[in-house]
């Protein structure tokens, strides 16, 4: 509440004051809604992080654009022509709006998140991309998952399955699930993975459906990629007792007040970031070393991806698993581990992939 | 007489939301035990005003006093309670529900929570013995005749209790035997103690059963009277303000070749029941031949079929030699064929459309009145003023809508629609139902011209008055089959045609053979 | 007569906007911390630069597509909902000729265009032959048929017009000869609007000045007296709603070659709903279809800039559109005034002349 | 082949088919009220989508699932009555009327959610409570028959009896008769004193009624939170499944059944990489042909009787 009120007066002053030269001005433009408690949630945490952090410094602002994709190019072309400092936006989607507004506001800085600009394709030297290695991250959940559904935990069964639950089957989410499957098979390659994608980031009722159908088959872990709509896996975990995977943010924590029992079968979280990726580029700006022209992957060593390593995770997970995951983790830093990745795979070698778990 | 009047009604005024002023500062009152007339042409006012004493409509001044008191039936289920029972001009019957349950509709006798259907059967059995109105129970409303469904509405009004009785024009689908039926049972009830308001607009039938009568003219009351002190002839000068003579003055028919041929013609009714069983019958040019019959004796069915309004089961049907059975309407129509349908709201008019376009509904794809693809917007203007100046349609001008006309009006519109495309075969489904004298009058010369001018006609009607008038040749329809043909209609009479109606009398095949005149 | 009816029906519908308006202002004064820039911003925000004008104008044109089709469909009483449907895979399918097909310039949009309408009028038209045929309630299909629509376009955009490179999944992108030109300077109002400009024309002078718009009125206000003049009516109901479908897949394949880059609808895009409020708002008549969608994008598009420079949300709109779209359809609203006028003008009439009112309605 | 018949003839797939009937049932059941009061409610989309959200509103507010659907409950006949409202005394088009409820509910819900909870999407971060689960004693030893009948969602059970309880209610009951008598005739329901509007205003009333225990479902069942339009068209579905039902008690539930089942399949058929948007078909494409062919039948049975009575009629003669 403390903290609304705050973004609230922000607005406020944003709105009806004239702004200080002296002032950072950042805009977070959110091509989707807040509540989503994984990607969007996790981006504007780090608009918190930052107003925390500097206080009166900068002023940050967060704009739902929604999901119509027809408000996006205006909105982005508003921002630019105000007077922000910042202009970040996220998601491959508003991509090509950039790479069409930048070039125009050569004086603004842009920062896009999760997807990259085509550098080679215009003068973005006022962009800085950033992208998150969510497949390097997702093999070791991935990992963790398989050697849960071997191991004797209370709650896993003697079958040799673990679930994945997409939003959509689009590359971003593949790149977990190419990720997630490399970890299982790097454990176990008999382990098989019922893979659904719900067709939308928003509907849990479907996701709980389909995550149910998932345990159902004997998947006795599964791992959700789907934004607001992979919460109903994590509500069919508690209804049938079997573990769960979350993403982006920290899931467990998200329940560990209002429901507990739920909160204790979210193993850990596959994290992404996105609130430590912005708050370390706003950083960097201040300090004048924002790599603007360039794009970043960033991964375990920026801490833009990991697993949750929380009192969960620690009080569920036995200490061999948990020590052999952070055993993988630290061959991914070091390279012994090289994760494939999704993007660039025609739907062809995908289905090769998915059906040599099947 | 304000101390005899067991009920009165007082300055009642009622505008409906069209701006109708259907009652105008009516004062109205009954005595204990009378039978009541109350007559008046059509839209004078007699319906509505019984529906604001049943608690249907609400007028917007005016008192109801019931025994001295002031009452308010402000829904039926108020005038009910306070004895009132209303038999209305149309059924009011749920169709798909028994006897017994559309008895006891609104007032069901529980057992519990749920409706004690045994007491409902008894008491209906036991009620209708007592007044001697016989029905059963248990059949459901929607397979049973009028005369039966009549005598369910007069003993559901009884069941609640109604000691005055309101019944809006219950003979209008009778046959004279069912009438006089009627008559008798309302007699008993009258001598049990029960008053009546009568309705209707056949003079002779207030002389022989009411004490009294009414006359109600354009919204306002015009007297009441003792039936013994007034001839029929006063009673119709009161009701429409001049005389009138309803006699139809046309010479001999001159019939020529045959336009429409029937076949054995099989019909199935809305329930899927055969309601025409093998028909055969021919119209010729020149000729009105009058279908004569009880309403719902397959009269209805036999003008679908013959109109294409809907599939023909079986047999043939031929309009100048063309079979129409595989034919679309739009195709019988080009033929030749012209309608006037039985429910002029219904198939007749769009009631939110202008005159002008009613008018265009059977010839919006003549060359006259459309082009390649544009309308002509200036034929279709002189086409509707003529024929509202023909017509004598009353209106503002050819572009006001026609549900803001008057029935009758309404009707006109229909007709001249119809008559303006010099049609060969006119089938004509009670052409005049409920529209006044001078309507009735004009629409009935102008058929009779039109036989005149070499059409067929085929008219399908349940006023006897209006069939033995204008037929040359009658044909009766009982239950779906033709039970006499009369190749002279003006040597009939309505008592004897009464009896063919009623399927007390059959003619021989042979006889009936005579209609179709040519194989 | 005839005019105090129009006079009373508009002012019918100005109080019932005014209501809506005023229910809107009570709820942002209550939820609000800042009611003044909220509401300046909600009112007069659009008007406040060319671009934001122009993001009014570029919604009017899908509204007035949706709005045209629902109007020709509920003209002929075919409560058929599926404009939704239509308007997405309309643009489904158009996005593949645009993406796929090379075609010369002005040739390559028409070609989409009428091809996504081809498939928006399939869509509405299974409905209205499924009732046709075999009596299924076409409100009840065709709601059925939204949903087939959206899963079916999604399967096939995935399957066969996926960018693999892309990270969504989006088709590959349009070819530029395929897009619609921006016409005004500064905005993204797109040659769409003179498309529709020229379909509310056209839809007008169908429904009122041809035989096949006059065929569809008489079959939507007594479908009996219809079919007894000889009109095939079936064939009224299926071509209402074929063309019905038509613009609305039209309307689709505009909307996504005149404001997108790829194919990227990921849920169905609500216009089809929208249909209805335009079309009701309209009185279901094309001339003033405009006239609604302008006022509908305006309230949308001052409450998305409303939400975007204050604290209330744009959610807002809902409670505007629903309380208006329902008293602006209520005969019942000041019925009784109405009533009051109709009663005094009868007897008024009667005491001048004397008569019933016969005269009075003619 | 093979496993997609091991993916049915699974227990747990029918007991996945039963729970995902039940919201659809409900509201199937308050479709066929309202139906047969002869006014159509299409707004049970938006009405479940509103006590979906009062439910989790008021546990969380009470700490009390039984409260919340008491809530939900009042708010869903308060919603019917509204509509009802709309379209007998202000006389707006009751298809208008619910289309305008509907897009009134689905943003005047995530309005409300983010005043509230400060959230657009979904309300997690409400505690919001769940109906329990029931073991039914004995039956839960049964094999297969246990595990597919037993351990249902409270609401379930409900949902089963209500087809029994509509049943009873329409056909034995003076008010049901009326309902019935009013949406055939409904001159001559007035006729007899009983108000139309007020019977068909108690039936809308009841629609919202019913409709709320399916909504109550979805938050507080079927999952345990509100999300943006998370009824995602079952109230649609409910509309088809009552007509293909022929506006029976039973046969809405046979159809609600039918339903269920497809959506179940579709839930699993994924797993053997069906393409999803495919499988994702299934349930509605079901559901028209469903619709087509109770229609049909109906319409074949009307022109069989008319062969019929052709034929009849050439021995007599
Ligand atoms: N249900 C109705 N709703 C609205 N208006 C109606 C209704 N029924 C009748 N009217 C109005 O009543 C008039 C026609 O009714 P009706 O058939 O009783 O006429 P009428 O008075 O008998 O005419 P005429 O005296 O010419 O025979 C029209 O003005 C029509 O607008
Ligand atoms: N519901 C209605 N709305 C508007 N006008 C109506 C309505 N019902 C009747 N009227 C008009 O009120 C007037 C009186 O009609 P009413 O039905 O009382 O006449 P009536 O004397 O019973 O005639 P009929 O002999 O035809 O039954 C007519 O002009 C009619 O057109
Ligand atoms: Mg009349
Ligand atoms: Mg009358």
């Amino acid at each position: 509440k403390a903290e609304e009120e705050a973004v609230k007066e922000v607005k406020e002053e944003v709105a009806e004051k004239p702004a200080e030269v002296d002032v950072l001005k950042i805009v977070l433009l959110l091509n989707g809604n807040l509540g989503d408690k994984s990607f969007f949630d996790s981006a504007d945490n780090g608009m918190k992080m930052l107003k925390e952090e500097y206080g009166d410094k900068i002023e940050t602002r967060t704009i739902e654009m929604s999901y119509d994709e027809t408000k996006w190019e205006p909105t982005l072309l508003d921002v630019s022509e105000e007077d922000y400092d910042i202009i970040i936006v996220g998601t491959w989607q508003i991509t090509e709006m950039l790479e069409a507004a930048a070039p125009m506001y050569p004086d603004n800085k842009y920062v896009i998140f999760d997807t990259a600009v085509n550098y080679a394709g215009g003068d973005f030297s006022n962009v800085y991309s950033i992208g998150y290695k969510q497949n390097e991250v997702s093999f070791v959940a991935g990992a963790l998952a398989a050697k849960v559904t071997v191991s004797d935990m209370p709650l896993a069964n003697k079958d040799k399955v673990v679930g994945f639950l997409g939003g959509m089957d689009i590359p971003v989410i593949n790149d977990f699930l190419v990720g997630y499957i490399e970890g299982v098979q790097y454990v176990d390659k008999d382990i098989k993975v019922a893979i659904s994608y719900i067709g939308s980031f928003s509907d849990s009722p479907k996701g709980k459906e389909m995550a149910l159908a998932q345990y159902n088959q004997g998947a006795d872990i599964g791992f959700n990629v789907a934004g607001q709509a992979g919460l109903g896996q994590l509500d069919a975990a508690k209804d049938v007792q079997r573990y769960a995977i979350g993403v982006d943010s920290d899931q467990a924590l998200i329940f560990v007040d209002s429901d507990p029992e739920k909160a204790n079968l979210i193993t850990t979280s596959a994290l992404k970031r996105v609130d430590n990726s912005l708050f370390r580029a706003v950083t960097m700006h201040m300090e004048g070393t924002a790599p603007y022209g360039e794009a970043e992957v960033l991964g375990f060593a920026e801490e833009c991806v990991g697993l949750a390593n929380n009192d969960i995770f620690k009080s569920v997970v036995p200490k061999d698993i948990r020590d052999f995951v952070l055993d993988v983790e630290q061959k991914i830093i070091d390279g012994e581990i090289i994760v494939s990745s999704a993007f660039g795979l025609t739907t062809e070698e995908l289905n090769e992939i998915r059906n040599a778990v099947k | 007489m304000p101390d005899d009047a067991m009920l009165r009604m007082e300055k009642i005024t009622k505008v409906y939301p069209n701006g109708i002023v259907a009652n105008n500062e009516v004062d109205f009152s009954i005595r204990k035990g009378e039978i009541h007339a109350l007559v008046g042409e059509n839209g004078a006012g007699k319906s509505t005003l019984m529906r604001i004493l049943f608690g249907l409509e609400e007028s917007q001044k005016g008192r109801i006093l019931l025994n001295g008191t002031e009452i308010k039936n402000e829904s039926p289920h108020i005038a009910i309670a306070n004895g009132i029972g209303m038999v209305h001009q149309h059924f009011m019957l749920v169709p798909s529900l028994t006897v017994a349950e559309n008895m006891i509709l609104g007032v069901e006798p529980k057992k519990g929570l749920r409706i004690d259907l045994q007491k409902a059967i008894k008491d209906t059995r036991a009620l209708a013995e007592k007044y001697n109105l016989a029905v059963d129970p248990l059949a459901k409303v929607q397979f049973l005749s009028v005369g039966i469904k009549q005598k369910v509405e007069i003993l559901k009004a009884l069941y609640r209790g109604a000691e005055i009785l309101i019944l809006d024009e219950p003979t209008a689908v009778l046959t004279p035997q069912e009438t006089k039926e009627l008559f008798s049972e309302l007699k008993l009830l009258k001598k049990q103690g029960n008053t009546i308001i009568f309705i209707s607009h056949k003079l002779h039938e207030v002389k022989e059963l009411c004490d009294r009568v009414t006359i109600m003219r354009n919204g306002r009351i015009k007297g009441t009277f003792n039936t013994a002190d007034v001839t029929p002839t006063d009673i119709s000068r009161l009701m429409v303000g001049r005389d009138v003579i309803l006699e139809v003055e046309k010479d001999a028919a001159k019939p020529k070749e045959i336009v429409l041929s029937v076949t054995n013609l099989v019909m199935a009714n809305d329930l899927g029941q055969r309601a025409v069983k093998g028909v055969s019958f021919q119209v010729r040019k020149g000729e009105i031949l009058g279908i004569a019959g009880v309403e719902g004796n397959g009269q209805r069915e036999l003008v679908k079929g013959v109109t294409g309004l809907e599939r023909i089961a079986h047999g043939e049907v031929t309009i100048l030699g063309e079979s129409i059975n595989r034919k679309a309407i739009k195709e019988i129509r080009n033929l030749g064929t012209c309608h006037i349908p039985e429910d002029r709201m219904t198939y007749g008019v769009a009631k939110e459309m202008t005159i002008e376009q009613n008018v265009l509904a059977d010839k919006y794809d003549s060359q006259d009145y459309t082009g390649r693809i544009l309308t002509k917007p200036r034929a279709i203007r002189d086409l509707s003023q003529k024929l509202v100046e023909e017509y004598q349609i009353k209106c503002s001008s050819p572009l006001q809508e026609v549900g803001m006309l008057s029935g009758g009006n309404i009707q006109k519109v229909v007709v001249a629609r119809e008559f303006s495309t010099n049609p060969q075969l006119i089938i004509a489904d009670q052409p005049t139902r409920g529209i006044d004298v001078g309507s009735t009058e004009f629409i009935r010369n102008r058929l009779v011209e039109l036989r005149d001018e070499d059409s067929a006609v085929m008219l399908v009607s349940a006023d006897l008055n209006e069939v033995l008038e204008l037929s040359d040749s009658l044909i009766v329809m009982y239950e779906g089959e033709i039970t006499a043909f009369f190749e002279d209609a003006s040597k009939v009479s309505e008592e004897e045609l009464g009896l063919y109606m009623l399927g007390i009398k059959h003619q021989t095949p042979e006889e009936i053979g005579g209609i179709v005149y040519e194989k | 007569m005839k005019n105090r009816k129009l006079a009373f029906e508009s002012l019918r519908s100005v109080l019932a906007i005014a209501i809506s308006l005023a229910i809107a202002l009570v709820t942002i004064l209550l939820v609000s911390d800042m009611p003044g820039t909220a509401l300046k911003a909600f009112l007069f925000g659009p008007l406040d630069s060319m671009r934001h004008f122009g993001n009014v104008l570029e919604m009017m044109i899908p509204l007035i597509f949706t709005g045209l089709a629902v109007s020709i469909m509920f003209s002929a009483a075919q409560f058929n909902l599926g404009a939704e449907g239509a308007f997405f895979m309309g643009a489904v399918v158009s996005s593949f000729v645009a993406v796929q097909w090379t075609l010369p310039v002005v040739i390559h949009p028409i070609v989409s265009i009428l091809i996504g309408g081809l498939t928006g009028a399939v869509f509405c038209g299974i409905p209205a032959l499924l009732k046709v045929k075999w009596g299924a309630s076409e409100l009840v299909s065709s709601l059925m048929f939204n949903y087939i629509a959206f899963f079916f376009g999604l399967y096939l955009i995935n399957y066969f017009l996926r960018d693999p490179n892309a990270g969504a999944m989006v088709s590959f992108k349009l070819l530029a000869s395929a897009k619609l030109p921006y016409i005004i300077p500064k905005t993204r109002v797109h040659f769409g609007i003179i498309i529709a400009a020229l379909t509310i024309v056209v839809m007008y002078f169908f429904v009122y000045r041809t035989r096949w718009g006059y065929k569809t009125l008489l079959t939507g206000l007594n479908s009996q007296f219809a079919k007894y003049a000889g009109i095939k009516t079936a064939v009224v109901v299926i071509s209402a709603q074929v063309i019905g479908g038509f613009i609305a897949g039209a309307g689709g394949s505009i909307e996504l070659l005149g404001l997108y880059r790829r194919f990227s609808w990921q849920q169905l895009p609500g216009y089809g709903w929208s249909g209805v409020i335009v079309a009701i708002l309209a009185r279901r008549n094309p001339a003033y279809v405009p006239l609604a969608a302008f006022f509908l994008a305006y309230l949308r598009i001052g409450a998305d800039l409303m939400s975007r420079q204050s604290d209330v949300q744009n959610e807002i709109v809902a409670i505007i559109q629903g309380v208006m779209i329902v008293l602006i359809a209520a005969a019942g609203f000041l019925e009784k005034a109405q009533y009051r006028m109709v009663f005094r003008d009868a007897t008024r009439d009667l005491t001048n002349v004397g008569n019933t009112a016969r005269e009075v309605g003619g | 082949m093979k496993d997609f018949l091991q993916i049915i003839f699974t227990t747990q797939f029918g007991y996945s088919v039963l729970r995902v009937t039940t919201p659809i049932l409900f509201a199937a059941l308050a479709a066929l009220v309202s139906d047969r009061a002869g006014v159509i409610n299409i707004a049970l989309e938006g009405i479940m989508l509103i006590t979906a959200l009062t439910g989790v509103l008021f546990s969380t507010w009470f700490h009390s699932a039984w409260l919340g659907l008491l809530m939900a409950v009042i708010m869903g006949t308060l919603t019917g009555m509204l509509l009802g409202y709309f379209h007998l005394k202000l006389k707006t088009n009751v298809i208008l009327a619910a289309v305008a409820l509907n897009l009134l509910a689905s943003g005047g819900t995530i309005f409300v959610l983010y005043l509230i909870a400060g959230d657009k999407g979904i309300s997690s971060s409400l505690a919001s409570l769940t109906l329990p689960k029931i073991t039914i004693p004995l039956l839960d030893k049964i094999p297969v028959l246990g595990p597919i009948l037993s351990g249902h969602n409270v609401l379930t059970y409900f949902a089963l009896l209500s087809v029994f309880l509509m049943h009873y209610f329409i056909y034995k009951t003076p008010m049901g008769m009326r309902i019935r008598a009013v949406g055939e005739n409904p001159e001559a329901a007035d006729s007899v004193g009983i108000g139309v509007k007020k019977t068909q205003f108690i039936a809308l009333a009841m629609s919202g009624m019913i409709a709320s225990f399916g909504g109550a479902y979805m938050s507080m069942g079927y999952v345990s939170w509100f999300s943006r339009d998370m009824t995602a068209g079952r109230g649609f579905i409910a509309l088809a499944a009552e007509a293909m039902g022929g506006a029976t008690p039973i046969g809405s539930f046979l159809a609600s059944l039918l339903f269920g089942f497809f959506d179940a399949l579709s839930n699993s058929l994924q797993l053997l990489r069906v393409p999803a948007e495919f499988v994702q078909m299934i349930p509605y494409v079901a559901t028209v042909v469903g619709l087509v062919l109770y229609t049909a039948a109906k319409r074949n049975q009307y022109q069989r009787m008319l062969i019929k009575i052709g034929r009849q009629l050439e021995p007599e003669k």
